[in-house]
């Protein structure tokens, strides 16, 4: 009862902070220079469109664009959100942003998520390894390769990797995410091909987050490591896997919270990681709907991200709970 | 993280050696691991070319359209870009937006960090939860999508304008730990000493916990600027953001989006200068951290 | 308008060849199941888009899923020459303003059904909702029998590009759109179309446009099932995945037995560079034109089979200028610039593979300028070489002062030029930082600044916000669109129903940021008014009764310098004859429609 | 004992300590943390390891367990002890089996010395896994017994987690962890630091008790006096790492031989006396960076400083009887 008392007040707060950023993201995405019926007028002039044909055809975009006040966009804006509608986009010429969102989603949510938990399994295990050893040449190395994984920006991960293996060694496919002739489902070819062709980008997205986990993992167990209880355990003679145990279990502790927020960041998608490897998920989304201008496009992306992120903090907050009896309230 | 409380450690403590000076002790910790000394002389090297490097060179660098994409030569040590320029002299004019823009975006961060992490911790009620409110906020908004939103707002012609932007979006994290570090060092004896002696707020937040967290900033700081690094890169390379002036990001936008670096060798000493740069400057501050962190931290001290 | 009948017979005898022509390949290649792999120029892949060809994202392909009635061959001088789509043939009145189209006998429905004269109606109607039939002056559609329809032009108008226009349009089936269009659909399209007096008309005719343009919303909107997605085209759409689009052939195309190709597979991509790759790989058997580097394009043609196909594009890079802004609107300042700038040079850095520099600064590609205009009159034409001491001495005149090897303007001032280009425009950032370097070497201090987005830097340069800016400039084929460009909108002028209009600078929101005077004197010292001649052009119906106009216009333009034309573009596209053979590379005309016209054409047959 | 026979009669060993020198390893050096340590324990004794912090005590503790941690070495040395043979010379598995079965260690009271994510009962479980125990509710039962003993609710000990104890309970559980395996030598770490003057006084009794019952051999930790002479049978005085002073406790505090000693007693203030009597020790005593690499340690606050100090550093000699002091001004005879 207290605990549903509890997440009901978090949802709330969670709502209020969706709200905020709504608000924000509206009024700051107006604010951009530019605008969508321009981008689009231009694209077809430069399509050989006579500038008469062109005015006309955008006429219709123009339609998309709200033309009352800001203030009273905005009304209108909350009051569509409310009934969970995103509104319409401008450069979609009127397909509801939800559809758009959700369409781009399981790209980035696939590509992401298993980014998320191999660099995740990974760098945790590593980073054990890396605090245990420490003072062995092989903790040395697993130390200064999660420095250097770490210290390499994402993208720059990614074009490395996109370079050596699909143009200097093509082994790797490229630009699609399955193979077009393949039917979509629950059977083993497509399953198969989704996974060939998600290599590339989910390696480049572990291997940049792998240090991360590397060096955070390594130094909450260096930490725990020079708990009292870890000394206790040894003096009263607990078996290595037994300490092993309690060192694991307590250092991880912390990671928790940052796991769940990064699964929350992933429907920001990766956006250096789908535009280099061409997947069409969320990352892409947003920054085409930026470079169009398309307002409710963004807005909406951005507030789904938001959205996820509030949650997966509520959920982290949860399962801190569950995994935690210091934490569990009275 | 938050600090942890001490403790009860079975080895015996040793103290600093009486009267070495700070300076005397850091070059100590330095001078201990060739590594290190490597890292500095790095990070020394970077700062040079970002303070002197645009002395070096004309303000446009000069072009030449029989040299375009000219491999590694004497005249060019790194080769040249699509018009015919040194990417030696690139990457060196370069330098001083990007290292320029991230110093300020890392002080950016952490004034406002530290700064709200401070008053947060230490006004506590309505203050606190306000400006804690505000921190749930920058950290909910995802970072890098509102990055490129700001930046298209923004004029990003003076590297203080990028450095502002990305120190608006980056504090959180710095404000949160320092809240957590303020609130628990309002409890010691020593600040509650001071409050009893009548000193005023600001006294007591500047003076007496400020000091205590010196050296968690100092790294903070260290770590924002490469944060920074990457972050205003990226943002180039994406090519969403305006630009007046050569820099690292906008070297490798032009290599791949233009000079098809990824698709053909000729181009690639373009997009191979900034990314050594980068990957230089990436290495240097990973191995000068590591002295950093022992500076800092005298329990790591003791047990190298 | 004998001139076009003429045409259209020659055009015919196009089509009969080519009808000949693939039906000797047909026999020997029709059991081919091999796929041809390309790109859509204008689109890639949109998750989340419609299967709707109105909307701009739409998932659907100009020339494989979607037909139109006729196909374009990009002639510069006749706007009329078309390769006959879904309308097999098409006569016009003498005046142009009435077009008989007649269907293809033959022309079916991926389901089978027939494509009527209804679809073509229901087709146009769609048409007015998106402000496209407006655009041509469409005035009424008239249902002959099934296979026939008439269009006219509205009363009184002699729009030059009417039939030009009218055969480019889409045709998609009435049973799948007809039931978003409301059932008086043609009735609220008559009323919009009132032009007269009559304020209560005007009224109902500014209601009834409101109506129309509602009714468009929800045609770009509309999501069809996959069921109902229906094609007139030769292929038809199988699958879709945000990485590729397969589309099969379709066996009711009704000239299914021209095309060879079993399927089409359709790449998405983020930009030219994943292109390239898929070209330096091998991969695309169609390439269409990408922006590239040399490096890039020795590697593509390095790959065994690759071949480059170059045809003229009616599209130049041009640096406009602001003559609202000090000292841009002294004549001699732009013509000491174009001196100044080394278009070869700055062509070689920025666009070295597409790009040819301009040698003439008439407002329209050189092609276009060698067409219009008679040898005598192009030897008169200035064609500014590079030439420094001309520049110091026009500036000279102009009151400009050297000041320590630094220009200073008369106003005693320091000059100093931003550059505006865009980033992710490669070639204007190129060409920017190459014309810097040139001006600051000639005593000009000069820098680029790259604009985070076109539709940033469109509207920041309409609000003349920009002294020195890129533009695309000869826009073409046709001279009125490339003058157009300059006299249009860009200098202020604007149609306003029939009449033209023009807007000062300072109107916000109405373009205007080259603010020519609005008269300017041609060599001869005649004073002309560029607008007004630029919209006279397109009333006109005969290349004779245009050719002084455009060479009057080629002249003032090639004098006044509103603009430095530094390029024409080429279109440069590629194929690979690995996998296909046949493919239409003399056939310019044809070359420059997507490749599913050249299949329809019996062109491309596996090897 | 053996993990078969997991509950023989427990009788208190003795621990014979010779020569022992640890060494810490450090960027700026290595320095002996104990120096030529000769000592021995007595078994079915209280003995108390006093000195200030620094001194080496702690050190001393851990390095009869061979618990000693890098970058800390037992350079030289044996330990003997009963049953056991040379501590010092065991390592792996054997020394893992020591540890809890033959050496039970306490923490002091503010310590967290227990996994916080697990129950009591469990984490004695894993005590007992560990040791080859196997009917675990043989341990448990054992457990529960002696927290009873200890006046505390033994299920509610057992299914609780540390931080729901308060400091008292936490070390009592601690001597739980202890004492569940039979261990013939228990080291208490500071046992009353950072507990109120009536949990000392419950927790000394409860050691006393036990330590009796049990005829455990026990060592303490501090640096108070006072617990060294309400419960100690014998006192060692560490100072710098070295072994200054060692007897038994009632001769020993009558009749401290060493300046230092007898300087550590001076400090005690005494609730009958005047404050003013009380009289700190002068100086501070050296870190291990500093202690003195010739003569004696001490001689920077020593009172009997003689110049021979300087440059021999002084032998143990006998004194208070079985006893030993080591000073250049103190005469053995006197």
């Amino acid at each position: 009862m207290r605990e549903a008392i509890r997440l009901i007040k978090r949802l709330i707060g969670g709502a209020l902070m969706v709200l905020i950023v709504a608000t924000f993201t509206f009024f700051l995405v107006r604010l951009m220079p530019g605008n969508p019926v321009q981008a689009a007028y231009n694209t077809l002039i430069t399509r050989g469109m006579t500038p008469v044909q062109a005015a006309n055809e955008v006429r219709v975009m123009y339609g998309f664009m709200p033309h009352e006040s800001l203030w009273a966009q905005y009304v209108h804006y909350l009051n569509q959100l409310i009934h969970f509608n995103l509104g319409q986009s401008i450069s979609y010429e009127g397909v509801s942003v939800l559809h758009i969102v959700l369409s781009a989603a399981p790209w980035t949510i696939t590509l992401v998520l298993s980014g998320v938990v191999a660099s995740f399994l990974l760098g945790v295990t590593a980073g054990v390894v890396a605090a245990m050893k420490r003072s062995s040449g092989m903790g040395s190395v697993l130390t200064v390769s999660g420095s250097l994984l770490h210290g390499i920006p994402q993208f720059v991960m990614a074009l490395l990797l996109a370079f050596v293996f699909t143009t200097l060694w093509p082994i790797f496919p490229f630009g699609a995410p399955y193979g077009g002739a393949l039917t979509p489902g629950f059977n083993l070819p497509f399953i198969g091909s989704l996974a060939f062709h998600a290599v590339l980008p989910v390696v480049a997205y572990a291997l940049s987050s792998y240090g991360g986990w590397l060096l955070t993992m390594k130094s909450s167990v260096v930490s725990v490591m020079g708990d009292d209880f870890v000394l206790a355990a040894e003096l009263r003679g607990l078996k290595p896997s037994i300490r092993f145990g309690y060192i694991a279990r307590n250092a991880i502790l912390p990671l928790f919270t940052i796991f769940a927020l990064s699964l929350g960041f992933m429907f920001g998608g990766s956006v250096f990681i789908e535009n280099i490897f061409d997947y069409n998920g969320l990352g892409n989304l947003l920054l085409t709907s930026i470079n169009n201008r398309d307002y409710p496009l963004m807005t909406g992306a951005f507030l789904l991200i938001t959205i996820a992120v509030i949650l997966s903090n509520i959920v982290a907050d949860f399962l801190y709970t569950a995994v935690d009896p210091r934490i569990r309230r009275p | 993280m938050t600090a942890r409380t001490p403790k009860n450690n079975a080895a015996p403590q040793i103290p600093p050696i009486h009267g070495e000076s700070f300076l005397r002790m850091s070059w100590r910790v330095i001078k201990a691991k060739p590594t290190r000394v490597i890292g500095l002389v790095i990070i020394v090297v970077f700062a040079l070319m970002g303070i002197f490097g645009p002395l070096l060179y004309p303000h446009n660098l000069p072009i030449n359209p029989n040299a375009i994409y000219a491999p590694p030569s004497l005249r060019y040590p790194l080769g040249t870009d699509f018009e015919g320029t040194s990417n030696l002299a690139l990457v060196i004019t370069g330098a001083r937006y990007v290292l320029f823009a991230a110093l300020m975006a890392a002080l950016f961060t952490v004034v406002f960090g530290t700064g709200i992490g401070l008053l947060s911790g230490y006004l506590i009620g309505t203050t606190d939860t306000v400006l804690m409110r505000i921190t749930d906020f920058i950290l909910t908004i995802p970072g890098f999508p509102l990055l490129v939103v700001l930046s298209t707002v923004w004029n990003f012609g003076q590297p203080v304008a990028m450095g502002f932007v990305l120190g608006i979006t980056g504090w959180g994290g710095l404000a949160r730990a320092v809240r957590s570090q303020t609130l628990s060092l309002r409890e010691r004896g020593f600040i509650e000493a001071a409050r009893g002696l009548g000193l005023p707020g600001w006294h007591i937040v500047f003076f007496e916990i400020l000091p205590n967290m010196g050296p968690y900033i100092a790294m903070n700081l260290l770590v924002s600027i490469t944060g920074a690094i990457y972050a205003e890169v990226g943002l180039f390379y994406l090519g969403v953001v305006p630009f007046h002036v050569n820099n690292w990001g906008v070297m490798l936008n032009l290599a791949v989006f233009t000079g098809g670096a990824m698709e053909s060798a000729k181009a690639l000493p373009y997009l191979l200068s900034p990314l050594v740069a980068i990957l230089l400057l990436t290495l240097g501050v990973v191995l000068f951290l590591d002295a950093l962190d022992e500076i800092f931290n005298p329990r790591l001290r003791e047990a190298a | 308008m004998r001139r076009y009948g003429i045409k259209l017979v020659k055009l015919v005898g196009v089509a009969a060849l080519s009808l000949a022509l693939s039906a000797c390949g047909s026999t020997t290649t029709t059991s081919s199941t091999s796929t041809f792999t390309t790109v859509d120029e204008y689109h890639p892949i949109s998750a989340g888009a419609p299967y709707n060809p109105y909307n701009p994202n739409g998932n659907t392909w100009l020339g494989y899923d979607q037909w139109q009635l006729a196909w374009f061959t990009n002639s510069v001088t006749n706007p009329d020459s078309f390769i006959p789509g879904l309308a097999a043939s098409w006569t016009t009145n003498a005046a142009g303003t009435t077009v008989s189209v007649t269907l293809q006998p033959n022309a079916k429905w991926s389901n089978g059904q027939p494509v009527t004269a209804e679809d073509v109606k229901a087709s146009f109607a769609l048409a007015f909702t998106q402000g496209n039939a407006q655009a041509f002056d469409l005035g009424s559609i008239t249902v002959l029998n099934s296979h026939q329809v008439q269009f006219s032009q509205l009363p009184g108008d002699h729009y030059n590009l009417f039939l030009h226009q009218l055969l480019q349009q889409t045709m998609v089936p009435a049973s799948e759109f007809a039931p978003i269009l409301p059932k008086n659909i043609w009735s609220i399209i008559n009323t919009a179309q009132y032009a007269g007096t009559n304020s209560t008309k005007l009224s109902q005719a500014k209601a009834a446009a409101d109506q129309l343009t509602a009714i468009g919303k929800r045609v770009t909107a509309y999501a069809p099932p996959r069921s109902k997605d229906l094609s007139a085209g030769p292929f038809v759409l199988k699958s879709l995945n945000p990485g590729e689009a397969i589309l099969e052939k379709n066996p009711d195309f009704y000239a299914a037995k021209n095309v060879h190709v079993q399927e089409v597979e359709m790449r998405n991509y983020t930009g030219n560079q994943q292109i390239w790759n898929y070209l330096e790989s091998g991969q695309l058997d169609y390439g269409p034109y990408t922006s590239m580097p040399t490096n890039i394009l020795d590697q593509i043609l390095k790959t065994k089979g690759n071949q480059k196909v170059v045809t003229p594009s009616v599209v130049g890079a041009a640096l406009a200028f602001n003559e609202n802004i000090y000292p841009y609107s002294m004549t001699k300042v732009r013509q000491a610039l174009a001196y100044v700038i080394d278009r070869s040079q700055v062509q070689k850095v920025a666009e070295p593979v597409s790009g040819i520099p301009a040698k003439y600064q008439t407002g329209m590609i050189d092609t276009a300028t060698k067409e219009w205009m008679s040898p005598s009159q192009l030897s008169q034409l200035n064609t500014y070489p590079t030439d420094l001491g001309k520049a110091t001495q026009l500036l000279t005149s102009a009151g400009f002062k050297k000041v320590n090897g630094q220009w200073r303007m008369p106003n005693g001032k320091p000059w100093t030029i931003t550059i505006y280009a865009v980033n992710g425009f490669s070639d204007w950032i190129a060409a920017a930082k190459v014309i810097s370097s040139e001006l600051t070497n000639f005593g000009i201090p000069a820098s680029p600044s790259i604009v985070s987005s076109y539709s940033q830097e469109i509207q920041n340069q309409d609000d003349g916000q920009y002294a020195v800016s890129f533009y695309l400039d000869a826009l073409g084929p046709i001279p009125q669109n490339a003058f157009s460009r300059i006299y249009g909108k860009a200098d202020g002028y604007d149609l306003v129903g029939t009449n033209l209009v023009h807007y000062p600078p300072s109107a916000h929101g109405k373009g205007n940021f080259i603010d020519l005077p609005t008269e300017i004197p041609t060599a001869s010292g005649q004073m002309i008014t560029p607008g007004v001649l630029t919209q006279e052009l397109t009333q006109m119906s005969s290349a004779s009764q245009e050719r002084p106009i455009v060479a009057q216009l080629g002249e003032v333009t090639d004098q006044n310098v509103p603009v430095i034309t530094l390029w024409d573009y080429t279109n440069v596209q590629f194929i690979s004859t690995s996998r296909f053979k046949n493919f239409p590379v003399h056939q310019t005309g044809l070359m420059d429609n997507p490749a599913g016209v050249w299949m329809s054409q019996g062109y491309v047959t596996s090897k | 004992m053996n993990a078969s026979e997991p509950y023989s009669a427990a009788v208190g060993a003795g621990i014979t300590i010779r020569n022992l020198t640890v060494t810490y390893h450090t960027d700026r050096g290595i320095f002996p943390a104990l120096k030529d340590v000769s000592l021995d324990i007595r078994p079915q004794t209280i003995t108390g390891f006093i000195g200030e912090s620094g001194s080496g005590k702690t050190t001393l503790a851990m390095a009869i367990m061979n618990a000693i941690r890098t970058p800390g070495l037992i350079a030289s040395g044996s330990i003997y002890t009963d049953g056991v043979g040379d501590v010092l010379k065991l390592q792996g598995e054997s020394l893992r089996r020591v540890h809890g079965q033959h050496f039970g260690f306490v923490f002091q009271a503010s310590s967290n010395s227990l996994n916080p994510l697990k129950r009591i009962g469990a984490q004695l479980l894993d005590l007992g896994r560990s040791h080859g125990i196997k009917d675990p509710r043989i341990l448990l039962k054992e457990a529960r017994a002696l927290a009873e003993r200890m006046g505390m609710d033994g299920d509610r000990v057992l299914t609780s987690y540390q931080h729901e104890l308060s400091g008292g309970m936490r070390q009592r559980a601690g001597i739980i962890f202890a004492l569940v395996l039979r261990a013939k030598v228990v080291i208490l770490d500071e046992p009353t630091t950072a507990l109120d003057m009536l949990s000392q006084q419950a927790v000394l009794e409860i050691i006393r008790q036990i330590h009796e019952e049990r005829g455990l051999t026990s060592i303490i930790i501090t640096h108070d006096m006072g617990v060294m002479a309400e419960i100690v049978q014998r006192v060692v005085v560490l100072y710098a790492g070295r072994v200054v002073e060692e007897g038994p406790t009632q001769d020993l505090l009558q009749r401290p031989r060493h300046p230092y000693t007898k300087g550590l007693i001076d400090a005690i203030p005494r609730i009958t006396g005047d404050l003013a009597e009380a009289k700190p020790l002068a100086g501070s005593p050296p870190d291990l960076a500093t202690v003195p690499t010739q003569g004696c340690v001490f001689r920077d606050r020593c009172s009997l400083r003689r110049p021979v100090c300087d440059l021999v550093e002084p032998l143990a000699q006998p004194a208070h009887g079985d006893g030993l002091v080591t000073c250049h001004g103190v005469n053995a005879h006197d």
